[in-house]
Formats: C-alpha cells, structure tokens, sequence
C-alpha cells in the first residue's frame, strides 16, 4: 500500500481534529496552529466544528496561560495557541514559575497538562521580536517538557502524545518554514511517546543532531555532502529535547565519532552548544574530532534578506560544517 | 448551626491560624527548623476564616506567600502545615514546598504560588473549568493589595469578566489604618487609584467592601456572594481591610508583645505599649471574642477553654511535625517531570 | 501660520502617508521587496498627522507595529522610510528592523516595538528622564486598543501617575463605527470596560476623547493637552477613535478601491462599494478636504495640486528606496553588542 | 601595605555609592542589593545619602525594567535592583525583546545602557520560585550582557564598568551567599571591563571553568583535591558569560587537558553544558578526557534541606568530577 503523504499543516489539523474529537472536554485557547503561511486555511474547518470548544482570549499571554493551567489542575485539558514564540515571553512567570513546577512542588500529587504551541524562529523577514528560538530556555526550565517536530508524522503523533498522553505541561515548537514540507502520515491516531529520537538517514561518516527544520536542512546538506563530497552522514531527529534520547544520539556517535549539532536558536549558548556539552561529557570516547555547531549566528536577527540568510543555519553551514569534522 | 456554635467554631477557626502562627516564630528562633524569611497572617485571620466558612469542601482556593491561614481556614491539618514548613515528610507536599507554597490539594488548594500575582489566572482557570463542566463549584482567590500593582492581575480580571467565570476574588488590602477600615478608600503609595476598588469596577465587576477584622461580617458577606457565583453571577470582587500587626513588618515576623492572650478581650490596657492599640482596635480574634461576650452567644468561660483547647491542640501538631522525618533527598528526582 | 498654510500643512502631512502605503502595497505585489506581513496606516492618518504638529522636534514619539504614519507625521523621509519597509541600506535602520520596528532616532522616535505593548514603559522612561532633567520635552506614545488588554499596559499607567510623567498615552482604537465614533464607548469582545476611557479615569488619569478621523481637532486637542504635559500636569490620555478601512482586515492589506482619488472627496459615489461608505464618513483625508474647501481654506485646485506634488514625492522616494542597495549582511555581527 | 579585605556586600555598597558619586545623573530603581542576608543593612547609608536618586516603584517589573530602557535611550543609565532572579521574569518581554535588541536594530545608533541586578540561585530554603539561575537564557539572548562576579573585587569592578562605561545593557546576577564571604577590594574606583576571565588559581591536572558562587565552591574543592588527593586544579573565573573569555579558557584547557565545567543553574541544559559545549568544539584538541559538568539537579529546586542540599552543586560534588576527570 503506498504511503499517504501531506503536508506538515495538514498534520497539524489533522491531529487537532484527532484530538478534539478524542477528548470531548479538551479545550484549545487560539487555534491559528499555521500562523501566517500559506497554509493558514488549513485550520478553518476545524474553527468552524469545534467552534465551542475555541476560546479567543485578550492578548493577554500570561493570563490566558495562567488560565490553561488552572483548569489542567481540574482536570480540563488545553492546547494554548501563541502565536510567535516571543508572545510566549510574556508568559514566562506562568510557563516557568508556576506550571513547570505544579507536580514537583506538589510532591507529586497534581499535575497541569497543558501544551504551549509557538512558531519559533526565522520564518522570513520576522526581524529581531518575529524570530525567536527560545526552546533552550524553556528546556533549562525544570519540569517542562519540549517538543520540536521535524517531520509531518512527527507533529500528529507527538501532539496528540502532548495533549492526550502526558501528565506534565509540553511547549511544543513549530517552525513556520515546515508548514508546507510534506511527509507520510499514517491516517488513524497514533502517538509519538517523548523521549524517542528516529535515524532519518544512516551513514557511517558523521552524525548531524538536528530537531525540527534543522533536520530538514541536515538531510538536504546529507544529499549535498553524499553527491558532492562522498560523505555519508547520519541524521538524528531528536523530535524533544525534554526528555532526550541520550541513547539514540550515543549509539549513533559510537558509530561515526564525529559530530555536528545544530539548531535555530543562538549559535554561542542556545541547543546547539547544550547538545555539544552533553556529547562532550558524556560520549567523550566515541569523538574523534571536534563537535561543530551550527545555530543562528548570536545577533538580533535582522530584516533584510541579506542579513538574515546570513545568520541562519543553512544548509551550506551544515555542509561546511559536516566537512570540516570529517577532514573532506 | 445554632449561633453559640457558629460563634464557636469561628473563634476555634481563628485561634487555630493564630496560635499556629505565635508558635512558628517560636520555632523560628531555631534557624534550622525555618531557614529563611516567611510571612504570618496575624492580624487578618477572620478574613481567612469567615471568606472560608462560606466554602464547600469541593470548592477551591487559592492562596499566597502569606498562606498558612488560608490553608487552616479551608480545613489544613496544623500538624502536616507545620510540618511542610519546617520541611518535613509529613507535610503537605512532602518538604518540598515549605512556607512559600504550603497547599493541600485534599481540600481544594492545588498550588500556591508565591509570586505577586502568580495565582491569579490560576484560578481562574479552575473557575473556568467548573463553568465548562457545569459544576457549581466555586474558586475563591486571596491576594494581597499589592497585586494590584502587577500587570496579570488586570488581565485576569478582563478575562474573568469578558468570560463570566464563577470567581470571588479577594483583595486583601492588609495596611489600612482602623480609621481608614470603613471608608472609602485612600491613595497609596504605589497605587495610583483614589480607591482601589474602583479598578474591578472600572472592568464592570461587582465590588463588596468588607472590614476584614469582622469574621462574622466576612462570613455572611462572602456566604451571599458565593450563592451569587454559584447562580453564574461572578466574578465578584472584595477588597477585605485590615490593619497590620505590629509584628509583621520586615523580612522576619517578632512577637512584640509576646504570646496574644486571650484574656486581653477584656483587659485593653494589659498588652505592652507597641501592641496595645492593635490588639484593641484591629485584632479579630479578640474583636470577634469580645462581640460574642456581649451578645451572649459565648461566656468568657467558653472563649477560654476553647482558647486551651487549641493551644493545646497546636502543641501536639507541632510536636508531631518536629517528630516527622526529613524528607529523602533522592524523591526529588521522582517527580521532577510528571 | 495662517489658516491657509496650516490646512495645506495638514492636508500635505496626511496624504504623505496615504500615498507612501498604497505605494507599499503595489510594492509589495513583488514577494521579494515586502517578504511578510505589515501593518499600515490608512484611516488613522488624522490622528498621526495632528497629535504630531502639536510637537516640537525634540520631543519623543513611540509607535508600534503599525509605525509608518507615526514616522512620518513626526517628520520622517519618507524615502528611507520605504527603504526600510523594503529592507535596504539607506533605511532609517539600514534595513535591519523593517516594518516592525520603522524608527528615526533623529528625530525623537529612538525605538520602536511591534511586540503588543512593548514601548509603553520604555515610553515612561524617556518622559522620567526628561522629567528628572528638567527638560520640558513631552513624549507621546500610540498604541491600538489592544494594548489595553496587556498587563503592561496597567503598570505603565500607574507608575507614569504616581511619578506624575510628562506623557501623552495616545490610544488608538481604530474599530469603531462611524456612528459610534463620537459616543461614550461600548463594550468589546476583547475588554470587559463598558468604556475604554474608563480605565485610565480609574487611575485617575485626565481622559480626551476624540474623533481620530477629525485632523484639525486632534491637532488643536492635542496642542492643549501637550501645553499641559510642559507645564506639569502629566500623565494625560486620548482615546482616538476611528473607524477600519475595509483593505486593512487579515495580515495582508489589499486596495479594494485602487488607490484613493482625491477627487472623492466631492464624488462621494465615486469608489466601489466596498469601500464608498468608509471613504465617505471614515476617511480623514477626504473629510478634511471637504471640510477645507467648504471653509474656504483651501480650494478644489490648490487640493489637487497638493495631492499631485505628495504623488510625485512619494514615486521619487520610492524609486530612490528601490535603487538603494541591500545591506552587507557582515555588518549584523557589528552592532549586536553596543 | 597590607591588603584591604572586605565583605562582598560592603564591596556592592562601595560599588553603589561610587558610580552614584561619579554619575550625578544615575538613578537607582530599588537599592536591596543585598537582599535577605545578615548584610541587608549595608545598603542604609547609600540609601539616606541618595535617597533623591533611588526610586521605589510599585511590583511592576516589566514596566520599570522598560522605563529604565527609555532613561537610558535618553541618556539616564539607571541600576535596577530587581531583588530575586525569578521576578526577572515578568520583565523578560522588555529585557530581552527590547533593551537585549536596541542597539543592534536602530544600526548601531542607539544604546540602552542599563544594568538589571537580580540575585540568583539556591540561597537556602528559597523553594521553587525563589532559587531561580536565569543566566543561560540571557546569555542566549544576543544583546545581552551577562556578568556574575565571584569575589568582592569583581563586584566592584564589574558593577562600576557596567554601570558606567559599558554602552549596553547587563544583567548582572549576584548570589546571596557570597555576601558574607571576604576578599582584597582597593580602596578607590576601578573597573573590569567584561570578558575578562581571571585565573584564581593555578594547576596543571585540571581546568574548572566557573563563575560567581561555583568559583568559591571550586577554590574550596581545589584545597581538598590537592590535600587530599594531589590534585592541582587550576580555577578560571569567569567573571562574565558574555562576552565570554575563550581565550583565558583555552589556555588553561591547553595546559591541564582535562576540565570539569560547574554552573548553579540547571544540569542538563544549563549554563554548565552550554560551556561544555563550547569547550569540546572549540578546544577539543588539548582535551585528554570527558568534560565534566557540575550543575544543579534538573528539578524544580525543593525547600527542606535535606533535598535542598542534595540538588546544589555542592563542593563534593565539584571534588568527584574532578577526581573522575583526573582518573585518580
Ligand atoms: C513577581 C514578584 N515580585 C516581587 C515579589 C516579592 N514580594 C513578595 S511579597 C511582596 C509584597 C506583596 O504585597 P501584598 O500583595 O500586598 O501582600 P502582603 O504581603 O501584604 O500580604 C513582594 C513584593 C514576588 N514574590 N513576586
Ligand atoms: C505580546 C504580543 N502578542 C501578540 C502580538 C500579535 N499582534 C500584533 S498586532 C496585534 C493586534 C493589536 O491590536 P491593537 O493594539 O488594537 O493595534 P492595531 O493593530 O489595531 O493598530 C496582535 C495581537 C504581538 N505583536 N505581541
Ligand atoms: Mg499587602
Ligand atoms: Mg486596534
């Protein structure tokens, strides 16, 4: 039987319609999932059957989180629609202080499983407040889990985990440059636990540790490195950062011993370094050359297209970068 | 309830929050048992006590840094408060939470926040659920005058509103002088509003102003507003004044005038000088033990022995709490990620 | 100036801006010259233009996210203001904050956000420095109706009365009908204040409510207002009302009636229909112009002429913004750290 | 002559009243430097003496960390003491969204010099939302400058450099528990300009790389490492994260090969990783053995001591990893 393929905006309505319909309580509060794409139409059937269960809040980011949180400790379940990943800011206090701590602080006894949607980074002349990557924030935030979707099927199954599974608050970060990638989706529901790293693509040479568009970008560099240079890269998807798949990254590392890491948020103290340390800390043995990273470029990212191609991680960068651990 | 007892259990309610409270800065002065800066809701008990009264089980409440009053109030168990704040593994969150976050989700206080204004939208969220689920379920939130002073508690209020959750929240505006308690309200320092109350107004919300050392009055008032909520009339708001203990400025609470005795109902000039005042004009407990002598619902005799009975009744929690084991250090990776 | 001088002055002042975003719009028929999203300006032009000829250049000027009439009613170029919006070296900002952030440090618009209510307290800062330095410079901050849904905005307000801060806040709520524009508010689906202006009053902030589509009014309001603030009677508030242009719903702006023809304004049933109503009793370039030549300030000619000269002036800057290069995307890792 | 030693919070007070001294038009919002320590009364006298120039706002953080932006846009640097990191939070929108971007998108032409001063970290019994170490997220907000002195000079130093000659804006976080702690501080002013790491000192069997309270912790593990097991740790000071000395820290990773990184912020995605991670990318030649992180257990951080302890980055904990980067 042929795969069916969609797109990775499909995925999402898909697997929002999949999970309104599985838990008749479930709310979502917003629920422009596709932002300002041309995939924004996407949700427009959905808006319209659920239309009961959409709140449209007052932009008021901390208070409509706050709210989302609150009701998860009762028992009702949101999806809490952002936006762009910076409005996420000005709910830190919620986000951080208060639901990533609700079941350590409770000895266990409550839990918030609310999941926080952004559109995170450099989606194409968002300038320096329209282009954040704050996922390494959140992911230092002890108790919060973080989802990073690379992949159509990667986004229906980890939401549908996220909103119906877990028992801890997610943020869950989609990058508007994936909405029109397409992919296979299995049709019925299915989840994606955390914590599962998946090999899109073996290779003996080197590994790229990629999660969301960057694993798109390290497959495209994949097909460069392989056609151009001979180099055969193994990509690892990590699809969450919080858990991580420490195992999955150590058994790919053991095999090839060299390393790029990449992620769109800060090249200098965003993931990519994260990743670094922890393959430097804990898969030491296996490297047999230095781990490059390959993150935004650590500037307030700019307009102009000149200048934001310029701090993005592109795929050249992990090219270059891929060459330069494997010395060809 | 006939009156006597209401009068009884309200008193009993009170002293409860009170003696608990004497009896941690007691403990205090053994740096290991509370560490740190914390914060006592002396002075504001018949706030705590009658808002509570008013309350269900299954009702919901949320609470602050200054929280051990309202966690006694809605049914805490003295022993497992104490021992959460001494951190102990018989607390109510195991040691984890201390004084900042004493909660007990068994009677309907799922987190406490410690953050100015963190609650809020909180609980409104669980109002707002109850309204989903077409529960008659109730949230009741304290806060302090000074989130008034924080952005959330603004957006919390427009969406309580626009939203029409069934939500009481409770201000208590806790530096108010006795003179200013049945006014109309006065600028402060760090709110620009000529009275307070007329921000929630402002937002078209329906705002009751209560002299918060009035248990008896606290207690009917929040009784008809939270049949209000539970007809779907809220939000509701209240700002609930008292005027704050001597003790309870600085970082780390003094007992002034030592241990409040309860004979002091009678005898106003016996309390030493700095507390003399206070504990005429502004204490509930012996405002609500002197009102119910003269109305004749409780004899001294019985303002006493209940008075014993607590104090009696905090001794054996506090012993208890002492008793109880510090908690195992590795638990605290178990529920880091739920 | 005369009554002349001073009708051409505004009129010119409100057509600069009209052109220049019809002008984006053709532009950005081309993906690559205007990438995402923008915001514009059409129906608020009167608020801009009038708030800002009652200021002098030094004082200070706060926008949004819909930025580029404020920028140019402040006394902008409008050639680096399109070369900016298109990304290019000659921008006010070299291209690097485009429409989002369109600022002109020069002349006293130092920084500007497009998060939602992201400039009001940095707005207060500059009338606290101006205020600590015994400056009579004002700052004025715009900002939509929906910033009043954000916490900051609250915090803002209390904080600018208490400190008593030369600021004009100047809220646009730009979704009122035309019937409702002179009224005393209505609620919305995203406030629960039955009238905005309630608000700040609560603060006890003085509050003006104008008619955002009336440029002569909004000037000589604002001109009163401004006098105050120099003279001390800081903070003040405006709510100016005015009503959407039918291109201006969803991200991307569209000209459902072409470019506007200032000849409408006499032939009020010139323009298709979806826009005939709004041009007729919403747009604040033709009210003026009619109301100018009913006054006998300006005549039919001496507006066409004007209209004719802003055209040209708005095709040569754009033209020039076109021909401006892109920037060298080296010069980003200069400037990141000041 | 002999050394002046002083406190590390008469060394804040000295600091405070000496730019407040220079700068006739510096303000201070809030003057708590000191916070809930035994040395909260250091600050009295500099709060008397300029009590025209300290401003006390109501609790409305993101609104006065802004108005301190629009000051200095304008000319007025201000010192905003924010009290415990956590309540950064609120401010964060304006922290990073604004002040972090104010230079770098007006091209270089406006500058916000502001510092915000918050204290961070396990102070005792702080619980959950009072032991907050923000450092990792503003070092990954580009623009920001973060610095986080370790000794009373630093305080001095790097106080007086950020309020005064620095153009940018610093966070600036300070640990309750060094107040008490001595150190040699000169008399008049003097700065540290940041990115200046010192080497407190020196040791050919490892590197530990550390700022603010790990430094201390560091300085006392290098006594027990060398008494106890012969091990000389050499202990580089960060002083700030960013701009971060990559040059101190390679020369020190080039002589003991071998590195433990410590940070009292969270474990996994930390501070201590994000230096793990620039180490084994940009020094992984001179490395002869696993860079080993010291952080904070990635948990919400608990209230009784027994967990309390249990979760900080204790001296023990720094010795261990040493000994495990060592072998011996
Ligand atoms: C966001 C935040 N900022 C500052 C603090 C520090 N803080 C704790 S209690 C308090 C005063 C609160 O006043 P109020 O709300 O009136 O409560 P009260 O203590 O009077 O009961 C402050 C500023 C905090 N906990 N959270
Ligand atoms: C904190 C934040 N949340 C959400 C947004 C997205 N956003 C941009 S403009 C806008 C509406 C603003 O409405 P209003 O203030 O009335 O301004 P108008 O667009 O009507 O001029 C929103 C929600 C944002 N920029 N910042
Ligand atoms: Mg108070
Ligand atoms: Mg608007």
């Amino acid at each position: 039987m042929p795969e069916r393929v969609i797109s990775f905006a499909q995925a999402i309505a898909e697997a929002v319609e999949g999970i309104m319909e599985e838990d008749p309580r479930l709310q979502l509060i917003g629920a422009r999932f596709t932002g300002h794409t041309k995939s924004a139409r996407v949700m427009d059937p959905i808006m319209e059957r659920y239309a009961d269960r959409i709140s449209w809040p007052p932009i008021s980011e901390i208070a409509y989180c706050g709210i989302a949180i609150g009701a998860a400790i009762t028992g009702v379940r949101s999806v809490v629609e952002m936006s762009t990943a910076t409005f996420s800011y000005e709910a830190i206090p919620q986000i951080v202080n208060e639901a990533a701590i609700v079941h350590a602080n409770s000895d266990g006894r409550v839990c918030a499983p609310v999941v926080f949607h952004v559109l995170y980074g450099i989606r194409g002349a968002g300038a320096a407040q329209h282009s954040g990557s704050p996922q390494g924030w959140y992911w230092s935030a002890p108790g919060l889990q973080v989802a990073m979707p690379a992949t159509p099927a990667d986004m229906k199954g980890l939401l549908r985990y996220a909103a119906l599974r877990s028992s801890g608050p997610t943020v869950l970060l989609d990058h508007q440059r994936l909405m029109e990638g397409f992919g296979p989706v299995p049709e019925g529901p299915f989840e994606i636990p955390f914590g599962q790293a998946s090999v899109e693509r073996e290779g003996d040479d080197a590994t790229i540790v990629a999660a969301s568009i960057q694993v798109q970008r390290a497959l495209e560099a994949a097909d460069v490195l392989y056609r151009d240079h001979g180099i055969a890269v193994e990509v690892v998807n990590l699809r969450t950062l919080q858990p991580l798949d420490h195992a999955t990254i150590a058994r790919s590392v053991k095999k090839t011993g060299r390393v790029v890491v990449t992620d769109e948020s800060p090249e200098d103290a965003g993931v990519a370094s994260v990743l670094a340390g922890i393959v430097a800390s804990e898969m030491f043995d296996s490297l047999r050359a230095p781990v490059k990273r390959v993150g935004v470029l650590p500037v307030p990212v700019p307009y102009a297209k000149t200048m934001e191609d310029f701090v993005t991680p592109r795929v050249e960068r992990i090219v270059a970068a891929a060459r330069e651990v494997v010395g060809r | 309830m006939t009156s006597n007892e209401r009068a009884a259990t309200l008193l009993r309610g009170m002293l409860r929050i009170r003696r608990l409270e004497e009896k941690l800065i007691h403990l205090a002065e053994d740096k290991t048992l509370i560490r740190a800066h914390y914060h006592l809701y002396v002075g504001q008990e018949a706030a705590g006590t009658g808002a509570c009264s008013a309350l269900r089980r299954d009702d919901l409440v949320f609470t602050t840094h200054r929280n051990h009053g309202h966690v006694i109030a809605k049914g805490g168990d003295p022993f497992r408060v104490i021992a959460e704040i001494i951190g102990r593994r018989d607390g109510y969150l195991g040691g984890r939470g201390g004084t900042f976050h004493v909660a007990a989700p068994e009677i309907g206080i799922p987190h406490t926040s410690a953050i100015v204004g963190g609650s809020l939208p909180i609980a409104a969220g669980t109002a707002w659920a109850a309204k989903l689920g077409r529960s008659d379920r109730v949230t009741v939130v304290f806060f302090g005058d000074g989130v008034m002073e924080e952005g959330v508690f603004y957006e919390t209020l427009n969406i309580a509103q626009l939203w029409r959750l069934p939500i009481l929240f409770y201000m208590e505006n806790n530096s108010v002088t006795p003179e200013e308690r049945p006014g109309r309200g006065s600028p402060t320092s760090s709110h620009a509003a000529k009275a307070l109350s007329d921000i929630p107004r402002a937002f078209g919300i329906d705002t009751t102003i209560l002299d918060g050392t009035r248990v008896d009055r606290v207690a009917r008032a929040v009784g008809g507003l939270v049949a209000r909520l539970r007809a779907g009339e809220g939000p509701l708001f209240v700002e609930s004044r008292t005027t704050r203990w001597p003790g309870n400025y600085g970082s780390f609470p003094r007992l002034p005038g030592g241990d409040t005795e309860i004979g002091w109902a009678w005898d106003q000039a016996a309390p030493v000088e700095e507390v003399r005042e206070w504990h005429a004009k502004s204490d509930p407990i012996l405002l609500w033990a002197r009102e119910c002598e003269r109305a004749g619902t409780l004899s001294r005799d019985a303002i006493v022995t209940i008075d014993r009975e607590v104090r009696e009744e905090i001794e054996k929690a506090a012993a208890a709490a002492l008793a109880s084991p510090p908690p195992d250090p590795r638990a605290v990776l178990e529920n880091a990620y739920a």
